[in-house]
């Protein structure tokens, strides 16, 4: 007993939750239509955080993500509004991150700069690049309807969001789990000169890393914009904290310590059904966060280090 | 010089663009500072400017109580300090501003006007801003005062990116009030979370049976009026106007004139759709 | 036996999960007396080592010092009964310098809790001299040799003076040299009466040091004795279970064809214009001291040291690596001399650390991995090293020292390359099984691939009779023989040159 | 030559933008008066910088950091507009923000728990309890003058934040670098294995770490209330980011790897000149960010890791 805590706490706290507030409010919360709502609202969320389980696979810190975040969405809904067709402004704003996710691979790895410090400033010079090109103001006009639908629309009753976001962790999972990158990427993470030693290119995986990390950040940024119909130079400033929090939870799941996509997905539904369940019952703000505090907390401790 | 904390709001960012354009036709050079919401570093960059010895300082929104100190240096440094939507006190010349009270009362007036003094309410707010705040004041003040208006959710809005904070709140409080009747109406103390409460709105297909009401006046909210979303109204603050009266009171004291008043309001004016050019 | 006890453990029993590592052992230490505890990997000797040093928790037995009965409930706890340890991994914190890792945790203060650094430096520096360990003090020991950190940890042992010391395989990275200054002194502090528990694989120490020896197996304590009244044999079987002759290896013909060569290969300081070729078939060993460049040249060939002077060839082409994946890829491979470091992701499982050479081999359609297929290649060699582990999904840190070596090994094995370099490939591997390294040593060559074996054991290289031996000194090679025997590669080691 | 660059990268940085501000505006920021304010800017930072400090020594996060800044302040000032002597204000809060830190510190070490997701949730559990305190608002009315005197005034003509900033950068820097606690600190961070083995009480080194880091970023936001004459439940939150970039810029200097009291105060001059110097060049703000990331990196490059 004792010992299936041990090894499933996250995933018991997680079912814990979902009891408890469908115990509490069954006719709102165990619906269908809010648990699809539930995977439609934390999507955007999931998304910057699969870039964040590439990141911490590796070891390594992405700081950056929020500005990515905040400038994948103003360059394509720039574009737009400027009147590129909106597919070739998302590849636009999508090749922009992608270069600034290897600039970023490139420092910490080949001029073996220390990730945290160094994302940090990249982040702020790319967050300084995205008031200037939106000159520091929302970004509406111009944005085709088109462009919207797979923020907003639904297809055979889910809505677009989640069904690419389901595909994003579905395709990581099978990067990260199943293939020799997977793997490489792993050892990187574990033990960088053990892997060197061993013929992986650790540089390489980490460029590829950070990379992802950059692409997946500015893609959930053009999907907010999507959504919302309109892009903000400080629209992603709250994902960063939250994306690591959702895969840092998720390293407590499976393998001890190593980043994982269902783990982050776990980690994603904790937080996003914490929100949505506490709004539910009406909780004063201030005590979601509490309350969101102590679940977060007992659910690391329900679960305890094997090494204790 | 140009003080702010919040640059990244739409709003602030109305008033600043103003004041910048209208400056720089004066023929002044004009520099505007950000700090992000960062106290401590706005703080830091009033000694700078002042060190760097301006001719004038306009601090854009953010309570002067906090700035007490480096008010007192600016005057000691003989550097006239102006407010832009921020508050007034002593060692300040003036302040110009949108009466926040009053814009509460306008919309929540006409919100409950509409209403016919009865329904169910949501509310979005973000005490953390002294001049939301104060719309938050008005807005609890009338709605006491009024039996039959209920409040059935409120939410405190996230900043950064309150647009998708208070689209999902407002996802979830639509599937936790799921009838038609269970909410008429949805005020927010400005603009973006009525956008993002209009978005769940939207995609919940209930915009005919909830209204939605912000402030300020900002571009996106304007357009969703025009456009017949369910937002029905805000209350446009005019930041050219305010930026004017600014601009011309700083003309003032730079050309020796006395500046007689020390609060200036700028006209605000209800915007529904039948005004919106 | 007339000497008094001073340290006795009963019915010490420990259980990891899935595994009895301990099962009721029982044995005194007598004031004075050097005791070898000897076992094959994985017996448990390490296991027995931690919980005395308040690391592990026994799960049973008890622990009594000059007659009183202890209690080990913390790492702080031993050093107020008077013992010191060496254990078997290197226990460093890389950036602090030599003084303060010799001091680990037990820096003396002189006022205010300050930390009294000229008081350190004269204790470290005569301990220093009296055993022969040349070592810079404030160099920041991440810049040390394998070597140069063994001694660090030996030092930190003898610092506070202990009563009972105790050794887990300390000179298994060590060369004679040393190894024979650390005999010296650990003679001389047992004439002052301190107690001593001696953990090795090599034979000729525990006979050379030891007055008695306790044989683990399988975590039983299987047999005990004086030394004088048993013999290698006699140990080798207990540990085993069964008798093996020990023998020499006949030596294979070596095929005509060169497989590599170096020509003037340098790399400043530490190597100077070294030559030499390997040809199909041949086993060459490198001897040396440490820090004489040895690892360096391995490093070289495999990559990993871009920054090198002269020329290679392979194969018979010119061979200028880039990267230690290019000398994988042509078919060399090196098992390198710091396994947590180089060779093993730790908190990594058995499968995932065999697999990291492997990946491209097992690579099936869009990158995916064929973990099934790899899973059979690995157990056959897994079985054919007589690793002992439990499940190929276990992290490798729960192994043994000597088990850990053996998954590097098996790693390097799988890949089956053209040239292979091992570098001190049996450190803290057991009899029984460096045994069975050197028939695989001898079955690679068979089949005609290239063999570099760099050891600083003078039997090893004896046992797997390599067809030749290169000897280096200070960088340079002094010389490559074909027929020799202990003294004359010492005499080439030490510069005494015919 | 190539050789001091890499020893002093960072601290040439530095001197490098002195030099640079000094030529391009020598009569304001080279001057007495603007340094004197730098050391003022910075000092909050610094001690907040501080505890991070002593958090990346013990090799762990705590991001909890920004909240208890916020933390700190409201409740000092809370306790003082209701009616509480200003001196018992202080203590109280401190007192809080000590406990808070043990509490970290004990799930992190005695617990086990990550500590980047335990202190964030912490870290949102106490951000909780400080909106749930103060409403929400701003606290100004009822704060006594005597309490403005430390983060207004100024003694000798140097502000008394700078005073304090100095005097607790010393004290640190003397537990870290010259004491015993301070190697157990180190050794704890950098092979808590091998600190383990050694004797050291490694649960107990890291709970006071987290303590430090709780105290000091208590009274961070204490002296911010102080400087700015109310407390604001959001007032830490700057913080967060730039202690961690102060300290881990600082790593870079001095011993690879360590970071030290010193190199954070470089790192943390580095930051305010930085915002100091663009801000009397009158250099848009956008270009403020861009200029700063670039200058970071700059800085970070021109040491090079010695790894490489
Ligand atoms: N932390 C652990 N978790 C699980 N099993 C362990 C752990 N430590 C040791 N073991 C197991 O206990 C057994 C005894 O290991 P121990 O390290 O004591 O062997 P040893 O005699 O020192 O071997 P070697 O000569 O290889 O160092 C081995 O089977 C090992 O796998
Ligand atoms: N990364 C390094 N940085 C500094 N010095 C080094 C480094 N690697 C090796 N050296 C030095 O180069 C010399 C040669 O070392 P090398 O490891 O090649 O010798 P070796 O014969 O393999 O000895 P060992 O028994 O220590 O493995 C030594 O003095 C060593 O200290
Ligand atoms: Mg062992
Ligand atoms: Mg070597």
């Amino acid at each position: 007993m004792s010992k299936i805590f041990k090894k499933y706490g996250t995933l018991i706290a997680l079912f814990g939750i979902i009891l408890l507030f469908s115990i509490l409010k069954p006719s709102v919360f165990f619906t269908l239509r809010n648990f699809i709502n539930i995977t439609q609202q934390i999507s955007i969320l999931m998304i910057a955080a699969i870039g964040a389980t590439f990141i911490l696979g590796v070891s390594e810190f992405d700081l950056s993500l929020a500005s990515t975040v905040s400038f994948g969405g103003v360059v394509a809904a720039g574009l737009m509004s400027s009147g590129v067709n909106w597919i070739i402004a998302i590849i636009i704003s999508l090749a922009f991150s992608f270069i600034f996710g290897v600039m970023n691979g490139f420092l910490v790895s080949k001029l073996k700069l220390p990730s945290f410090v160094t994302t940090l400033a990249t982040g702020t010079l790319l967050g300084g690049i995205t008031f200037w090109y939106s000159g520091g103001t929302i970004i509406f006009s111009g944005i085709p309807d088109d462009f919207l639908i797979m923020g907003q629309e639904e297809l055979l009753g889910i809505p677009i969001t989640s069904l690419i976001m389901f595909g994003i962790s579905f395709f990581s999972w099978f990067i990260l789990s199943k293939t020799i990158f997977g793997r490489a990427l792993y050892s990187t993470g574990g033990n960088e000169v053990a892997a060197k030693y061993s013929g992986i290119k650790v540089n390489k995986v980490k460029i590829i890393a950070f990379a992802t990390s950059g692409v997946l950040s500015g893609f959930a940024g053009i999907l907010l914009a999507s959504k919302l119909g309109s892009a903000h130079p400080t629209a992603g400033g709250g994902y960063l904290m939250s994306a690591y929090a959702a895969a840092f939870l998720g390293t407590t799941l499976f393998k001890e310590g190593e980043a994982n996509v269902w783990g982050t997905l776990v980690g994603a539904l904790i937080m996003g059904i914490m929100a949505n369940g506490l709004t539910i019952l009406n909780t004063p703000y201030f005590l979601q966060d509490i309350i969101t505090g102590i679940i977060i907390v007992a659910a690391l401790i329900l679960r305890v280090s094997k090494k204790a | 010089a140009i003080l702010t904390p919040y640059l990244a709001s739409v709003t602030t960012n109305t008033l600043i663009k103003a004041l910048e354009e209208f400056g720089e036709n004066e023929g002044w050079n004009v520099t505007v500072i950000d700090t992000k919401g960062d106290f401590g570093a706005l703080a830091n960059r009033w000694e700078d400017v002042i060190a760097q010895g301006v001719d004038a300082i306009i601090m854009g929104m953010g309570d002067p109580n906090q700035f007490k100190k480096q008010i007192a240096m600016a005057n000691e440094a003989g550097i006239p300090v102006f407010g832009g939507d921020a508050g007034y006190i002593d060692g300040m010349v003036c302040n110009v501003t949108s009466n926040n009270y009053t814009l509460s009362a306008q919309i929540t007036s006409y919100l409950f006007d509409k209403l016919e003094g009865q329904g169910k309410l949501v509310k979005f707010y973000h005490s953390a801003h002294p001049g939301v705040r104060k719309r938050e004041i008005v807005f609890d003040a009338i709605e006491e005062s009024v039996p039959d208006i209920e409040i059935v959710a409120e939410h405190f809005v996230q900043v950064p990116g309150p647009i998708e904070d208070a689209r999902k709140a407002m996802q979830n409080i639509l599937l936790a009030n799921p009838n038609p009747g269970d909410i008429n109406a949805v005020w927010a103390a400005w603009d973006e979370p009525a956008i993002g409460a209009m978005l769940a709105i939207m995609e919940a297909g209930r915009q005919d049976e909830i209204i939605v009401v912000g402030i300020d006046g900002n571009e996106q909210a304007l357009e969703m009026i025009k456009k017949g979303s369910c937002i029905k109204a805000t209350v446009k603050q005019d930041f050219v106007a305010m930026a004017q009266i600014i601009t011309d009171q700083v003309k003032k004291v730079f050309g020796g004139e006395e500046v007689t008043d020390k609060i200036f309001y700028a006209p605000s004016i209800l915007m529904t759709k039948d005004n919106i050019e | 036996m007339a000497a008094e006890i001073v340290l006795s453990i009963r019915d010490i029993s420990k259980t990891f999960p899935g595994i009895k590592a301990l099962d009721k052992v029982s044995f005194e230490l007598h004031k004075g007396k050097i005791l070898g505890l000897v076992g094959e990997n994985g017996a448990g000797k390490s296991t027995l080592i931690k919980i005395l040093a308040g690391i592990y928790h026994p799960d049973g037995g008890r622990i009594f010092i000059d007659g009183e009965e202890v209690k080990m409930n913390n790492p702080w706890d031993p050093p107020e009964y008077g013992l010191g340890f060496i254990h078997q991994h290197l226990n460093m914190v890389p950036f602090f310098n030599v003084i303060d890792n010799a001091y680990l945790g037990k820096w003396p203060s002189k006022s205010a809790k300050r930390a009294d650094t000229e008081k350190m430096k004269k204790r470290i520096e005569e301990i220093c001299e009296k055993f022969n360990f040349d070592l810079p003090l404030n160099a920041s020991v991440k810049e040390l040799s394998t070597a140069q950190q063994w001694m660090v940890q030996i030092i930190r042992a003898f610092i506070t003076r202990p009563k009972i010391l105790v050794m887990d395989e300390p000179t298994a990275a060590l060369s004679d040299k040393e190894v024979h200054s650390l005999f010296e002194v650990v003679k001389k502090i047992k004439e002052d009466g301190v107690t001593i528990i001696y953990v090795s694989h090599r034979m000729n120490e525990i006979f050379n040091l030891c007055d008695e020896v306790v044989v683990l197996r399988n975590g039983v304590r299987v047999y005990k004795s004086e030394i004088n009244e048993t013999c290698v044999e006699e140990l080798v079987e207990k540990m085993i279970g069964e008798r093996k002759e020990k023998e020499k290896f006949n030596r294979i013909k070596p095929g005509e064809k060169i497989i590599f060569e170096a020509k003037n290969l340098g790399s400043e300081p530490s190597v100077k214009n070294v030559s030499f070729n390997v040809n199909g078939g041949e086993i060459l060993a490198v001897y040396g001291l440490q820090g004489s460049g040895r690892t360096e040249i391995a490093e070289i060939i495999f990559g990993l040291n871009k920054k090198y002077s002269g020329e290679m060839k392979f194969m018979g082409k010119e061979y200028k690596p880039k990267s230690s994946n290019d000398a994988i890829d042509m078919g060399i491979s090196l098992v390198p001399e710091d396994r947590t470091r180089e060779g093993l992701v730790a908190i990594h499982s058995i499968l995932d650390n065999l697999s990291l050479p492997n990946l491209e081999k097992f690579r099936g359609s869009m990158g995916y991995f064929k973990k099934r297929k790899f899973k059979e290649t690995s157990n056959n060699v897994l079985d054919r090293l007589k690793v002992k582990y439990r499940n190929i999904n276990d992290n490798v840190n729960t192994l043994s020292g000597g088990n850990q070596q053996k998954i590097v090994l098996s790693k390097w094995l799988i890949k089956k390359p053209d040239f292979f370099i091992f570098d001190e490939p049996t450190v803290g591997v057991d009899v029984g099984a460096r045994r069975q390294l050197y028939e695989i040593i001898h079955e690679i060559a068979k089949n005609g691939k290239s063999v570099m074996v760099i050891s600083s054991d003078l039997d090893e290289i004896m046992e797997i009779n390599a067809n030749r031996v290169m000897v280096m000194r200070e960088g340079i090679v002094s010389g490559i023989l074909n027929e020799y025997d202990h003294k004359d590669i010492l005499n080439l080691c030490y510069g005494r040159e015919k």
